[in-house]
Formats: C-alpha cells, sequence, structure tokens
C-alpha cells in the first residue's frame, strides 16, 4: 500500500538513482526532471485535504515505527522545497555533467522531504543525514578541503541531535513527536528532567539545527560549499536546505517550547532561549552581511548573503510572537524563492562567461536580457523593495520585532537591510552595466531550461509580493489563529497596514514618468566605467576603485580590527590540533615495542588487582 | 538426521584438515579446490543447523561422548551460535575462492589447513558449552592466527606473529588461571552449572575468577590497552586471514567474554566489571579511531577502524541490558560484513596495484572501478550514513547506551565516529577524484563476491527488519541466562 | 639508571598482582575434598568406561572433545612449524658424528624406546600415562638417531601423510560412534558391543581408550619428530 | 597476612617470575623462556587444586576405592595445557628462527618497524 506520501518522498531517490544507472546525457535529464515534478504534482493534489486534516503514513523499519505526516505547517515547507526544486531540476538540465550530480541532487531533495515530513526522531535522522551526506557528495567532487569542512560541521550537528534523541529516549522512552511532546508537558509537574539537562537538550538541538541554517558561529562551512557545489544545485542548497536547519528551530519550540519556558522562564519580557535565538539570527545577519559586502567573487557574495537572510528567519522565531513565526514563516518562502532566482542567475552568468569575479564581469545587459531582467527581479525582492515578497515578509518581521519590543534586535535588522542593498547594488552595477571586457563580447543569452527555471523562481516573488495576503491567509490557517488580518492585498497588524496593490500602482506609475522623461528629455553622454565612483577627482594607482574591484576597500579598512577574528581559521586550528593529538597518542601508545605492550597488559592486571582491593 | 550431526560442524573441519597431506601426496594441485569443496560443505552444515535452531526455536545441544553435561562436554549451539556459525562458513567460503588467488607464498598446503584449523577455531569457540573447551579452542584459534600471522615470512610478518604471541600467552595464561579459580571453588568445568553456581560462592574468588577470565577473552578481543598487537597482526597476515581475523576471529572472543559475563551475573562485584568493560570499550573505540586519522597504509587504516568498531560491539554488549546486547549483536552481524568487504577490497588491490598505500588508491575508480565501488560502499556503511547496514545497529547502540545510564561514553563514541567519517571521506575522494590511469581487468568471481557483500548491505540497509529480529533472537540468547540454563540438560550430579 | 627503576616498578606491581591472586586462592582451601563432577567420575568410572585409570578415562572418554581439541592443536604446532620453516631445499648441516658410545648405543636401544613408548600408551588405561607421553618416547627415539648419526633424517613426506591418516582415525572413530551411539565421540566398543566388560583391570578393556590412545601416540609421534626435522635442517644455499 | 597453601605460593611465584622475565628481559629468547615457566606455574595451580590431602593418584586399582582417589578433572585438565604450552612454544621459537634470520638481531628493543 504505498500512498502518496511515500511516493512524495521516495520519488526525487527512484529517479536519481535510475538516472545514475542510465548515465545517457538526454535520458537522465529527463528522469531528472520527472523525479523532481511528482512532488510538485502531489502537493498540488494534496493541497485541499492538508488545509482540513492531515495525511498518515506509518511504516516499521528495524523494530522502528517511522511515522510521515502531511499537515497544513509541513506541507508549506515541502511546498518551497518542491518550487525550488523544480527551478533546481531545470537548472541542472543545463549545467549538470554527470548522473553522479543528478543521483545526489534528487538524493538530497528526498532528504529534504522526509526531514519536512517524519513524525517521529528516527526517521528525522534518518534523512537528515542523508540529505547532509548527498549534499556533501556534491560539494566533495569539486573540493576535498571544502566539503571536508561541511561535512565534519554538518555530521557534528548530527551527532549532537543523535546524543538529544538518545537522551530524550532515555528520559521519555519514546521516539515518536507526539509522545514526546506529551511527555514533556507533563514533565513540567514531574521533573524527571533537570534544568542542567534540559539546557543540554536544548544547546544540542540548537547546534545541529544552526549547523544546517548557517547560523552564527557555525556558518564557516556555508561560503565554501555552496560556491564550490554546481551553481544551479546551490539555488537548491540554500533555498531549500537551509530551510531544514530552520525548520528544525521551529520543531524545538513545538517540542519542547513549555518545558524550555518552564525551566529558564522571561528576561525582559522575553522567552529567555526564545532571546537567544534572537539574538544568534541578528548577530548572524550582521556579521554575513558585513563579510558579504566585502567579497570580490559573486558566488562568495551570494553565499554569505544567503548566510544572512536565514539569519532573519532564525530572529524572527527568536521574537517569538505569532507574528514573528507569520513573519518568519513567509520569509522562509521569499528567501528560498529570491536566493534561488539569483543562484540560478549565477549559474546562467558562470555557465555563459566562464569568470566569477567582478573584475572580469561587466555590460551583461544587452547580451543577457532576460537573465539580466531575472536578476533585477531577485535583487528588489532581496533588498526588500515594495512590490516584491521580500519587502513583504521583512516589513512582517520588522513588524513582530517592533511588537515585542527587541530595539536592538530591530536595529540588526535595519543595518543588515542596509548592508543588502549595498552588496546588491554593487552585484547589479559590477554585472551587467558598464563596460563590457573585450572577452565578453560574444555571450549568448543563457539555455532555455535554465530560463524557464529562472521564470518559476521569478513568478512567486511578484505574485506574492503584489499579494502578500495569500501566504498570509495560508499562514493563519495553518496556525489556526487570526495573526496578520486584511485581505490578499492587504496586511493588517496591530501596528501598522501595508497596502501591496497600491503601492504597485504608484511604483508603476513612477516608472513610466521616469520612462518619458528618460525617452526625450535627457540626453545621453558615454562615460568611461572609471569615474563612476570618484566623482570628479585624480585615481590613483593603489587606490583605484571602481564599480568592480574593491568597490568596498574603505570599509573593509574601517573594519579590519573585527576582520582579524574569522570563525573559519579557528576551526581549522581546532582541528590541526586534533590531528597532531592524533599522532602524538599513536606514536606514543603503539610504539611497536612488544615490551612495552607487555607492560600494558601488567598495567591493566595491576588497575584490576587494586579495583578489587578498593 | 537427530540433532547430534550438528557435531559436524566441527568434525567435517578436523577431518577434512587431517586430509590435506593424503590429498598433496596424490596431487599437489588439488589442495585449493578441496579447501573451496570442504568450506562450501561447512556452508551447507551451518545452513542445515541455522535452519534448524531457527525454526524449531530451540536450541541443539550436542553431547560429546554421549555424556549429559556437566559430566560430558556439551556444545550449546543456540540462536546467536547458529547465526554466527554460518556467518563464519559463508565468509571463510569466499576466503577460500581469494585465497586461489591472493596467496602464492610456498606450502600451500599447510596454508590450507591452517586456513581451515583457524574456522575450526573460532567456531569451537563460539558453539561451546564449557570453559575449558572454550579454552582449548581459543588456544585453536590463537595458535593458527600466529601461524597465518607469519605466513608471509617476512620480517613485518615473523615481528606481528611475535608480539600477537607473546600478549596472547599472556592472556590465556592468565585465562587458564581464571579457569583454576572458578573450579576450584564450583568443582565443574560446565557453564549453567557455573551460572547456577556462581551465587552462593566464595565472592572474592568469582570476583578475581571473572575479571580474569575476563582478561584472557579481552586480549583476543581487542579491548583498549590489550589490543596492541592487533594493528600489526592485521596489516602483516595475508589479505584473506584478515579478512577472517577481522569479521569473525575477534568477535569470537567477544562473545566468549559476553557470555560468561552474562552467566555470572549472580557475582556479588559483577556491576563493578561491566563499568571497567565500558571505560575500556570507550576507549577502544576513541584511541583506534584517532590512531587511523594519519595512517599512510591503507591496510591499517582500516584495521584501526575495525578495532574501533569493535570497541564500539564491546560498549554495547557490557551495557548490562537487554537492549544493549541485542544491539551489540546486530552491530556484530552488519560489521562482519562490511569489514569482510572491505578488507577484500583492500586487500585485491593490493594483490593487484602490490601496495595498499593511500598512493596506489589514486584513481582507483578509474582503474579498478568495481573494486573502487565495493571499497566506497564499504567505507559509506562504515561510517554509519543511512541507507547502510552499519546506521541501525549503530542508531541502536547510541539509544541503548543513552538508556543505561552512559551519556559520556556515547557523547565520546560519536565524536571519535566524526573522526572516522574524515577518514574514509578522505579515502573517497582519493579514489574518485585524484589521479588516473588505464583501466585493469577484475576477476570475475572475486567481483560477483564483492557484489554479493554489497547486495547484503544495501538489504539490511533499507529492509532491516529480518536482520533485526535475527539479532533480537540471538541477544535473547545471551542476555536470557535462566532460559540458557534450563535449555541445558543438566544432570543431578553431586556428593 | 632507567633499567634499575624499570626493575623495582616491575617487581612492585608483580608482587600486588601476586598478591591478589593469592588472596583470591586463599579462597580455594588447599587439599580439602571439593569435589563436584570429580566425584561422579571417580564413582562410575569403572563401570561406564571400564577404564582403571580414572584420568584417562576422563581425558579420553568423559571429556574426549578437549582431547580432539588437543591432538588438533600438536597438528597446528606441527604443520605451523612446517609452514614457518619451509625452504625449498633443505639439508642435514651437522658435521661430527655421535660419539663411538652415541652410536651403538642408539643402534641397541632404538627398538626398545620405541616398544617402551608403544607399551606406554597401549597401557594408557591400566598405569599412568597415555597417548601424549607414549608419543613423546617414540619421538626421543628418533632424535638419538638425529644426534648420533649425521645422514639420518625421516622420511616426513611418510611421516605427513602418517600423521593426516592417524588424525583422521580419531575422527573417523567419534563420527563411528555418531552413527552407532548416535553421540559424536561415542565409546561405542564399550557401551554398545560390551566388549572386554568382564576383565577391568587387564589389558583388553577400557572400550575404545586403547584404540584411541594408539591413535594419538602415534600421531604425537610422528608430528614430534617432524617438529625435530623442520628445526633441525637449514635451506641449502644455490 | 592472608594464609596460603605453600604449594599455591609456589605456583604463583612461578607465574611471576615468568612474567617478570617478560617484562625485563630484552632477548626474545628469554621472554619465550619466561612465558614457559609461566605457563609450568599456571599448570602447577591447576593441579595443586585438584590435590586432595591424604589421598592417592586417582588409579583405581585394587587398593584405592573412589573415596581414597585425588580429582582426576585437573590432571585431565593440565595434559592438554601441557601440550598447549609445548606447541606455542615450538611456533615461538620457529617464528624467532625467521626474525634472526630478517633482523639478525633477537633484541625486542630493535624488533619494531611496525608502529604507529
Amino acid at each position: 500500500m504505498i500512498n502518496d506520501l511515500m511516493i512524495l518522498i521516495f520519488a526525487p531517490l527512484v529517479a536519481g538513482i535510475l538516472a545514475w544507472a542510465f548515465d545517457v546525457r538526454g535520458i537522465r535529464e529527463a528522469i531528472g526532471f520527472i523525479g523532481a515534478a511528482i512532488p510538485v504534482v502531489i502537493l498540488a493534489k494534496t493541497y485541499q485535504t492538508v488545509l482540513s486534516n492531515s495525511i498518515n503514513y506509518t511504516i516499521t523499519v528495524g523494530g522502528f515505527k517511522l511515522i510521515f505526516q502531511l499537515t497544513a505547517l509541513n506541507w508549506y515547507f515541502a511546498a518551497v522545497a518542491a518550487i525550488v526544486g523544480i527551478a533546481m531540476a531545470l537548472g541542472m538540465i543545463s549545467t549538470s555533467r554527470s548522473g553522479y550530480e543528478w543521483l545526489f541532487a534528487l538524493m538530497s531533495y528526498t532528504g529534504v522531504l522526509g526531514v519536512f515530513l517524519s513524525q517521529d526522531f528516527i526517521g528525522f535522522f534518518l534523512l537528515w543525514e542523508l540529505m547532509t551526506f548527498a549534499s556533501f557528495m556534491m560539494v566533495l567532487r569539486n573540493n576535498r578541503h571544502e566539503s571536508l569542512k561541511y561535512f565534519v560541521l554538518s555530521v557534528i550537528g548530527a551527532y549532537a541531535m543523535m546524543l538529544g534523541i538518545a537522551i530524550l529516549y532515555a528520559k521519555t522512552g519514546a521516539l515518536d513527536f507526539a509522545t514526546i511532546r506529551q511527555a514533556l508537558y507533563m514533565d513540567l509537574s514531574i521533573g524527571a528532567i533537570s534544568k542542567g539537562e534540559s539546557a543540554l537538550l536544548f544547546v544540542l538541538f540548537l547546534t545541529a539545527f544552526g549547523v544546517k541554517a548557517g547560523a552564527f558561529p557555525l556558518h564557516v562551512w556555508a561560503p565554501g560549499a555552496y560556491s564550490e557545489a554546481n551553481q544551479s544545485y546551490t539555488s537548491f542548497f540554500s533555498g531549500a536546505l537551509s530551510k531544514a536547519g530552520v525548520y528544525g528551530i521551529l520543531l524545538l519550540y513545538i517540542l519542547m517550547g513549555a518545558k524550555l519556558y518552564a525551566e529558564f522562564g522571561t528576561f525582559h519580557g522575553h522567552l529567555t532561549f526564545a532571546y537567544v535565538i534572537a539574538w544568534i539570527g541578528a548577530i548572524t545577519v550582521v556579521v554575513a552581511s558585513f563579510l558579504a559586502v566585502l567579497q570580490e567573487d559573486i558566488r562568495k557574495l551570494f553565499a554569505y548573503s544567503s548566510v544572512g537572510q536565514v539569519g532573519y528567519i532564525l530572529l524572527a522565531f527568536g521574537v517569538g510572537t505569532s507574528l514573528g513565526f507569520a513573519g518568519g514563516l513567509f520569509h522562509v518562502l521569499s528567501h528560498a524563492v529570491f536566493k534561488g532566482l539569483f543562484w540560478l542567475v549565477t549559474a546562467a552568468i558562470i555557465l555563459q562567461t566562464g569568470k566569477t569575479k567582478f573584475k572580469d564581469m561587466g555590460g551583461l545587459a544587452e547580451k543577457m536580457p532576460f537573465t539580466f531582467a531575472m536578476g533585477l527581479i531577485a535583487v528588489l525582492s532581496l533588498s526588500g523593495i515594495p512590490p516584491m515578497a521580500g519587502f513583504a515578509s521583512k516589513w512582517l518581521i520588522y513588524e513582530a520585532a517592533i511588537q515585542a519590543h527587541m530595539p536592538l534586535v530591530a536595529g540588526a535588522i535595519f543595518l543588515g537591510s542596509g548592508l543588502a542593498f549595498a552588496y546588491v547594488v554593487r552585484f547589479l552595477y559590477a554585472v551587467w552595466f558598464g563596460q563590457r571586457p573585450s572577452d565578453l563580447d560574444n555571450v549568448k543569452e543563457a539555455p532555455l531550461p535554465l530560463l524557464i527555471g529562472m521564470a518559476i523562481l521569478a513568478i512567486p516573488n511578484i505574485l506574492f509580493g503584489v499579494a502578500p495576503g495569500l501566504v498570509t491567509e495560508y499562514i493563519n490557517k495553518a496556525f489556526g489563529s487570526e495573526i496578520v488580518g486584511g485581505d490578499y492585498f492587504k496586511l493588517v497588524t496591530p501596528t501598522g497596514t501595508y497596502n501591496a496593490l497600491l503601492v504597485t500602482i504608484v511604483l508603476v506609475l513612477g516608472l513610466a514618468i521616469a520612462g518619458l522623461v528618460f525617452l526625450y528629455g535627457a540626453t545621453t553622454r558615454k562615460i568611461p566605467v572609471t569615474n563612476t565612483y570618484q566623482s570628479g577627482n585624480p585615481v590613483i594607482e593603489d587606490y583605484n576603485l571602481s564599480i568592480r574591484r574593491n568597490f568596498y576597500k574603505p570599509l573593509a579598512e574601517a573594519l579590519d580590527f573585527w576582520l582579524k577574528y574569522s570563525w573559519d581559521r579557528f576551526y581549522e586550528r581546532i582541528a590541526g590540533i586534533a590531528e597532531d593529538f592524533a599522532d602524538t597518542l599513536r606514536q606514543s601508545f603503539y610504539n611497536g615495542n612488544v615490551q612495552s605492550y607487555s607492560w600494558y597488559l601488567a598495567i591493566v592486571l595491576l588497575i584490576l588487582a587494586l579495583w578489587g582491593v578498593l | 538426521m537427530n540433532g547430534q550431526y550438528a557435531a559436524l560442524i566441527i568434525a567435517l573441519p578436523l577431518v577434512s584438515a587431517f586430509f590435506v597431506p593424503v590429498i598433496k601426496a596424490i596431487s599437489k594441485k588439488a589442495v585449493m579446490p578441496f579447501l573451496l569443496l570442504v568450506t562450501l560443505a561447512q556452508v551447507g552444515i551451518a545452513g542445515w543447523v541455522f535452519n534448524e535452531v531457527y525454526t524449531s526455536d530451540k536450541p541443539i545441544i550436542v553431547m560429546a561422548g554421549g555424556w549429559r553435561p556437566p559430566v560430558g562436554i556439551n556444545l550449546y549451539i543456540g540462536h546467536f551460535a547458529a547465526l554466527f556459525v554460518l556467518i563464519i562458513a559463508v565468509i571463510s567460503f569466499f576466503m577460500a575462492y581469494f585465497s586461489i588467488k591472493a596467496v602464492k607464498v610456498e606450502p600451500l598446503d599447510k596454508y590450507a589447513m591452517l586456513f581451515l584449523l583457524l574456522m575450526l577455531g573460532a567456531t569451537g569457540m563460539i558453539a561451546t558449552g564449557d570453559i575449558f573447551n572454550l579454552f582449548v579452542f581459543m588456544e585453536i584459534t590463537a595458535i593458527t592466527a600466529y601461524a597465518l600471522t607469519a605466513y608471509n615470512k617476512t620480517g613485518e610478518a615473523a615481528e606481528a606473529s611475535m608480539k600477537y604471541m607473546i600478549l596472547g600467552g599472556i592472556g590465556s595464561s592468565f585465562f587458564l588461571i581464571g579457569i583454576a579459580l572458578i573450579y576450584g571453588a564450583t568443582g565443574t568445568l560446565n557453564m549453567a552449572q557455573i551460572a547456577q553456581l556462581a551465587g552462593n560462592i566464595n565472592p572474592t574468588v568469582a570476583q578475581v575468577g571473572l575479571a580474569l577470565l575476563i582478561f584472557g577473552l579481552a586480549v583476543e578481543a581487542e579491548l583498549f590497552p590489550l589490543n596492541a598487537w592487533a594493528p600489526d597482526a592485521y596489516q602483516a597476515a595475508p589479505h584473506p586471514i584478515t579478512v577472517m581475523f577481522s569479521a569473525f576471529v575477534v568477535k569470537a572472543g567477544l562473545y566468549a567474554a559476553a557470555r560468561l559475563l552474562y552467566l555470572m551475573q549472580a557475582v556479588s562485584t559483577w556491576h563493578s566489571v561491566l563499568r571497567l568493560l565500558v571505560i575500556m570499550a570507550v576507549l577502544t573505540v576513541v584511541v583506534a579511531e584517532f590512531s587511523a586519522l594519519r595512517q599512510r597504509d591503507v591496510k591499517r587504516m582500516i584495521a584501526y577502524s575495525s578495532i574501533s568498531q569493535v570497541g564500539m560491539i564491546a560498549f554495547a554488549l557490557a551495557l548490562g541490558s537487554q537492549a544493549g546486547v541485542d544491539a551489540g549483536v546486530f552491530h556484530m552481524v552488519n560489521h562482519a560484513i562490511v569489514k569482510a568487504l572491505l578488507f577484500l577490497g583492500v586487500g585485491y588491490v593490493g594483490i593487484k596495484l602490490g601496495g595498499t598505500t593511500l598512493e596506489d588508491f589514486e584513481g582507483l575508480g578509474r582503474r579498478m572501478p568495481l573494486t573502487a565501488f565495493a571499497i566506497t560502499v564499504g567505507s559509506l556503511s562504515a561510517v554509519g550514513i543511512p541507507l547502510f547496514n552499519i546506521f541501525w545497529s549503530k542508531v541502536r547502540i547510541m539509544l541503548a547506551g543513552v538508556s543505561a545510564g552512559y551519556t559520556w561514553g556515547v557523547a565520546l563514541i560519536l565524536g571519535a565516529s566524526v573522526v572516522e567519517a574524515v577518514y574514509y571521506l578522505r579515502l573517497i575522494h582519493r579514489i574518485w577524484f585524484a589521479g588516473g590511469g588505464e583501466r585493469l581487468s577484475e576477476s570475475f568471481a572475486l567481483g560477483a563476491i564483492m557484489l554479493f557483500l554489497v547486495a547484503l548491505i544495501l538489504v539490511i540497509g533499507f529492509y532491516p527488519n529480518y536482520a533485526w529480529s535475527l539479532a533480537q533472537k540471538a541477544g535473547a540468547d545471551i542476555f536470557d541466562v535462566t532460559r540458557y540454563v534450563s535449555n541445558v540438560p543438566l544432570m543431578g550430579v553431586g556428593a | 639508571m632507567v633499567s634499575v627503576l624499570k626493575r623495582s616498578l616491575a617487581i612492585i606491581t608483580l608482587l600486588i598482582i601476586g598478591y591478589w591472586i593469592a588472596q583470591a586462592f586463599a579462597g580455594v582451601p588447599f587439599g580439602q575434598d571439593k569435589m563436584l563432577v570429580g566425584q561422579y567420575y571417580l564413582n562410575n568410572v569403572k563401570a561406564q568406561t571400564g577404564a582403571v585409570n580414572a584420568v584417562t578415562a576422563v581425558v579420553v572418554n568423559y571429556r574426549g572433545f578437549d582431547t580432539l581439541g588437543e591432538v588438533t592443536v600438536l597438528f597446528i604446532a606441527s604443520t605451523g612449524v612446517g609452514a614457518l620453516l619451509w625452504k625449498r631445499k633443505k639439508e642435514r648441516t651437522a658435521r661430527t658424528e655421535g660419539s663411538i658410545v652415541l652410536t651403538t648405543g642408539t643402534r641397541y636401544l632404538f627398538p626398545f624406546v620405541l616398544i617402551f613408548g608403544a607399551y606406554i600408551f597401549i597401557h594408557g588405561h591400566l598405569t599412568p600415562g597415555g597417548g601424549f607421553p607414549g608419543g613423546a618416547t617414540i619421538a626421543t627415539g628418533f632424535l638419538l638417531l638425529y644426534m648420533a648419526f649425521i645422514v639420518y633424517e625421516i622420511p616426513h613426506k611418510g611421516f605427513e601423510v602418517a600423521e593426516g591418516l592417524v588424525g583422521m582415525g580419531y575422527v573417523i572413530v567419534g563420527l563411528i560412534g555418531l552413527m552407532i551411539g548416535g553421540y559424536f565421540l561415542f565409546d561405542w566398543i564399550w557401551q554398545t558391543w560390551q566388549l572386554g566388560t568382564n576383565n577391568i583391570g587387564r589389558l583388553l578393556s577400557g572400550g575404545f581408550i586403547p584404540v584411541i590412545y594408539t591413535i594419538i601416540g602415534l600421531k604425537v609421534g610422528t608430528e614430534l619428530s617432524g617438529i625435530i626435522d623442520n628445526m633441525i635442517k637449514e635451506e641449502v644455499r644455490e | 597476612m592472608i594464609h596460603i597453601s605453600v604449594y599455591y605460593f609456589g605456583a604463583i611465584s612461578l607465574i611471576l617470575i615468568g612474567l617478570y622475565a617478560v617484562l625485563v628481559k630484552k632477548n626474545l629468547l628469554k621472554m619465550l623462556i619466561g612465558l614457559s615457566i609461566m605457563e609450568t606455574g599456571v599448570n602447577l595451580l591447576l593441579i595443586s587444586v585438584g590435590y586432595i590431602s591424604g589421598r592417592s593418584a586417582p588409579i583405581l586399582s585394587e587398593g584405592v576405592g573412589p573415596n581414597q582417589a585425588v580429582d582426576p578433572i585437573p590432571q585431565a585438565l593440565v595434559l592438554t595445557a601441557i601440550v598447549i604450552g609445548v606447541a606455542t612454544t615450538a611456533m615461538a621459537l620457529s617464528v624467532a628462527i625467521i626474525l634472526y634470520e630478517k633482523y639478525g638481531t633477537l633484541n625486542v628493543e630493535e624488533i619494531r618497524r611496525l608502529r604507529g
């Protein structure tokens, strides 16, 4: 009795295996695409039923009862993953080189869907590890160091979660979410889990989900992993896989929220443990945005920006109020959509030009007009300019932060958006406008499947930007209470309303007027690219700043006090120390001399003797 | 065919080992095919015994000489013994074929004899129900292992064998002191009767006796300070023998230790012995994993990984709970398959490319794709990636470990398995994405064996229910001592 | 300096271990009758196995499985020594012939040594000693030949085959027991055929004990001489 | 001090002397001799466990009834243990022969190619 959920979860994996088996250029693309399309179809089919009740599916595997459930909440996450998944499949049709990539891309797709749908810890852990392993194999192909760094951090996270699961299993004797939630709820009175243990559990789960979401101290793997993998896969990698981490944090709330509240109470009126998450999110936003601004490579820039944007979602969940959750969930959708679009645009650029540094690119707007349009939509959405979905979700997060009286955190959001605008504008000018280097003259538009993929991701940007009510109405149903008021075009929250339709009309009118003025009024002159920045004063060789090269060098100099401390080097040093320790341990213990080995035996006998006497 | 014919699992390898010199006199070339034939027959008998035990759900008690225990020696072939004798037979059959290709050093008839007797020793250790008989079979396994480790007659092989011999010698002497103590106190050598009498004998004698017995077996089962001989022995032994070492010789020692441990539950200081074993097991895992990190030789690296996984099994078995023992047995079965595949692959590369250093593995994916695929599946499974078989048993061990209260132990083991992931995945990167070379021809039959093991790993990985039910029955066989004692038809003996 | 520290440390460790084991053995009082299964053997050995020497009965009949393992261990030793010291061509390198006393002594004594060895293992079930001491005595006979004569060497091909056949003999005796009596290593001569039940204490009694001890005697004799042969010879350098 | 019989004391001291030789002596042959001393000590211990004072060997000829004989089992076990000792020593010596051939020394400190 293979019901919908099993097909939904394992269709991509089966398709991936088939694509890897029939490693012929045409066939594997088709199989891969079908594999990615099936979940979209099934999710659409189950949309109606999910709103009223949930679809369940349980199988016993190796003595464990795996429960899969599709409710309104995880339908939402699965839908986000499905949209980005289908776009990735289309992107991969043009950029993937072998069946190997299809196998592991679709395996991670199965992993993500499984993580969203599973209702017991063993299934959750199994698919979580599968997702981590598959994405690791995508990066291993191109760069060993980065992939190993990514895998070690995520395996540490996964094993931290395993330890947490084992502790919960030891305490509650159960593995599925419902019983654990019930047991933890009852535990408030019994107190079987001490304060220390619940703190340990919170830290363990936070590390596990923090690593996947790229939260501040554990974000070091993101730039390397995102830029080394096949670019169109990175759209899924950063669009959907990071959402698994965020979903985990949500799970933390659902399962242990009451317990953690009971144990740690509130701090200035906010839930203490939620406040920690909020601050982690805030720091991630600020640090990642700063680092993104200073990047010279297009992939690194978007990698850091992706880490920053996920920081927003963490921050929204950290706020802890229902409006915060609504904002966070909306941002999950918008981040997946515009970040996925950005990575597909990067994939198109790298596919056509083969360049990844800003200084080698420029003036591509004429050559790749459609990709440019998509890039523009992504830019507007990321920096939160009204008609786009990005604005709606950020606006909700602002509202939530302000309402919850978190001024510093709200300050971090504003700073983050400002920086976001800074690096996004840099991307816009450096890649699309200005002089085109001579070797890029014969660049053609990206292949068709990639363009369709981009279009698929652009439409929700605009649609949910203009009519954000669609999403908030679904979120209200998912949470079961009226969090965000207003109809399809208007969002009403206690502290403000946002009429998306009105703003869009005004914007379109303004653009029309600007177009007229441009066509008839102003005259244009050719300007060399270099002087757009210095506004007239002379360009000296060593401080030659242009939009494409160290555009933000002064900012870097201002920040160099902070830039000295890099978490990346810190982790590398720890890894080095661990390996040296391993070496000395091995040399000293297995020193090859059979006499010392016999001494070890004698020492064990001594311990046994003393053990007996004690 | 009544149950007593199960004694053939001991008699067959023995009579064929004695028959080998006669065959050699007839025709030297017939020795290895004869070895293949005998191991196939052993698989047949083991299969019959497995079927008999698991269908009737009752252990077969083979009473040597017709005397009921404790007067005579009895073989207790319960669920665990039936399962593992089958695993030993199947792996020995594969290794017999692999030896035809891998072992070229001269006195092949003596190699065949030692091969059969190693299989016999391990089977005997697992099947016996008498502690002195366990000592004799342990010695058979040990001495064949000394001879086979030094079989290549190189300097390193002799050195490894010498180290194994001296440590093994000390271990078995203290094991014998343990037997003298237990016999002195209880007056019997039969395990079931010892379990009955263990409660009311002099507590210090019982505690020291148990400690010495476990110490003797711990040298064989490679627990932390006592396993210094193991990496050298694995590296220097011929490739098929390394597979047999890691797949079942170690496990026979571990099973015997577990059996004795649970039999003597009534001893007053039982829990402190358990705690000591848990500490040693966790140390084994951590030290072995860290030592494997910067290995230049892949075979020695996988030897360390095998030692650490055996440490994990010992950890599970020493938890003292039914869930722990089941998890340990399940991991034993998975580990036997995975390590057989890994060492087979590495051994085959060793033969084809003349060495097993890291450089030989560069670009193996292009040169020997089938072996490279086998090694990759083996490594991924060893790391514990889901949809492979070791994932399930590792999860079981972690859950059992924390429920038994050893959270620190589980945390250390998980930390060590992060290290394991690093060196295995470095190996995979070196195999597939570094260097290159032209494609070499790979033997069809060995490929078939490797694919069979890969299929086994994936089947248990995707659908572990059957394997888990076997492990549970086998685990109950070890843990449930009252059922063990009631199954053995003890005669009322006494002054 | 280091070795003195090491020795003293060794002594201290060993004393503690010694004290621990001694403390354990204090719980096993020396010289007291603490027999359980042993008493059963003493009471029934004559009736059930027909042997007068209880130790032999225990070794061969009651705990025959141990001795089967035992014979295997010795077989492994000789095979292992053969495997490890295997050279393509080997020959004896002794140069000095034994003294006149040794050579004539050996020439006369050799047959009697063999006969005495045979006596030991044939009377295993009556007098102390059995297959192993008998076999060892036979091996000393061959050792005498090696020491006396520089050219003598045992026909090791023949010895190996003999070893194998005799070993098989032992297992076949066990298998016959399985066929006839339903139990492996079942003493069918005493239990089912009831041979020699009336003259306990004399030669023709003790069930299959003399048969097995003859097998063991021959096997141990050939094996130990094989080991001597392997160890004495040196490699022939072409 | 605990009171044990002189036979146990002798056997245990033999074991300790053997172990001492293995732990301290550098030459491999001396270690092997130490190992066989230890095995002899253990065999003595096993035998002395079975002794019953005032009784004779368990050969039930005319004069010796079932209640005048010593415990036969340890003697049977020792018969096996001795042969195992012989087998281990024979194997150890042949390995020592190879080691001397390949390394040119029997000093345990120098036989250390396999390490780390």
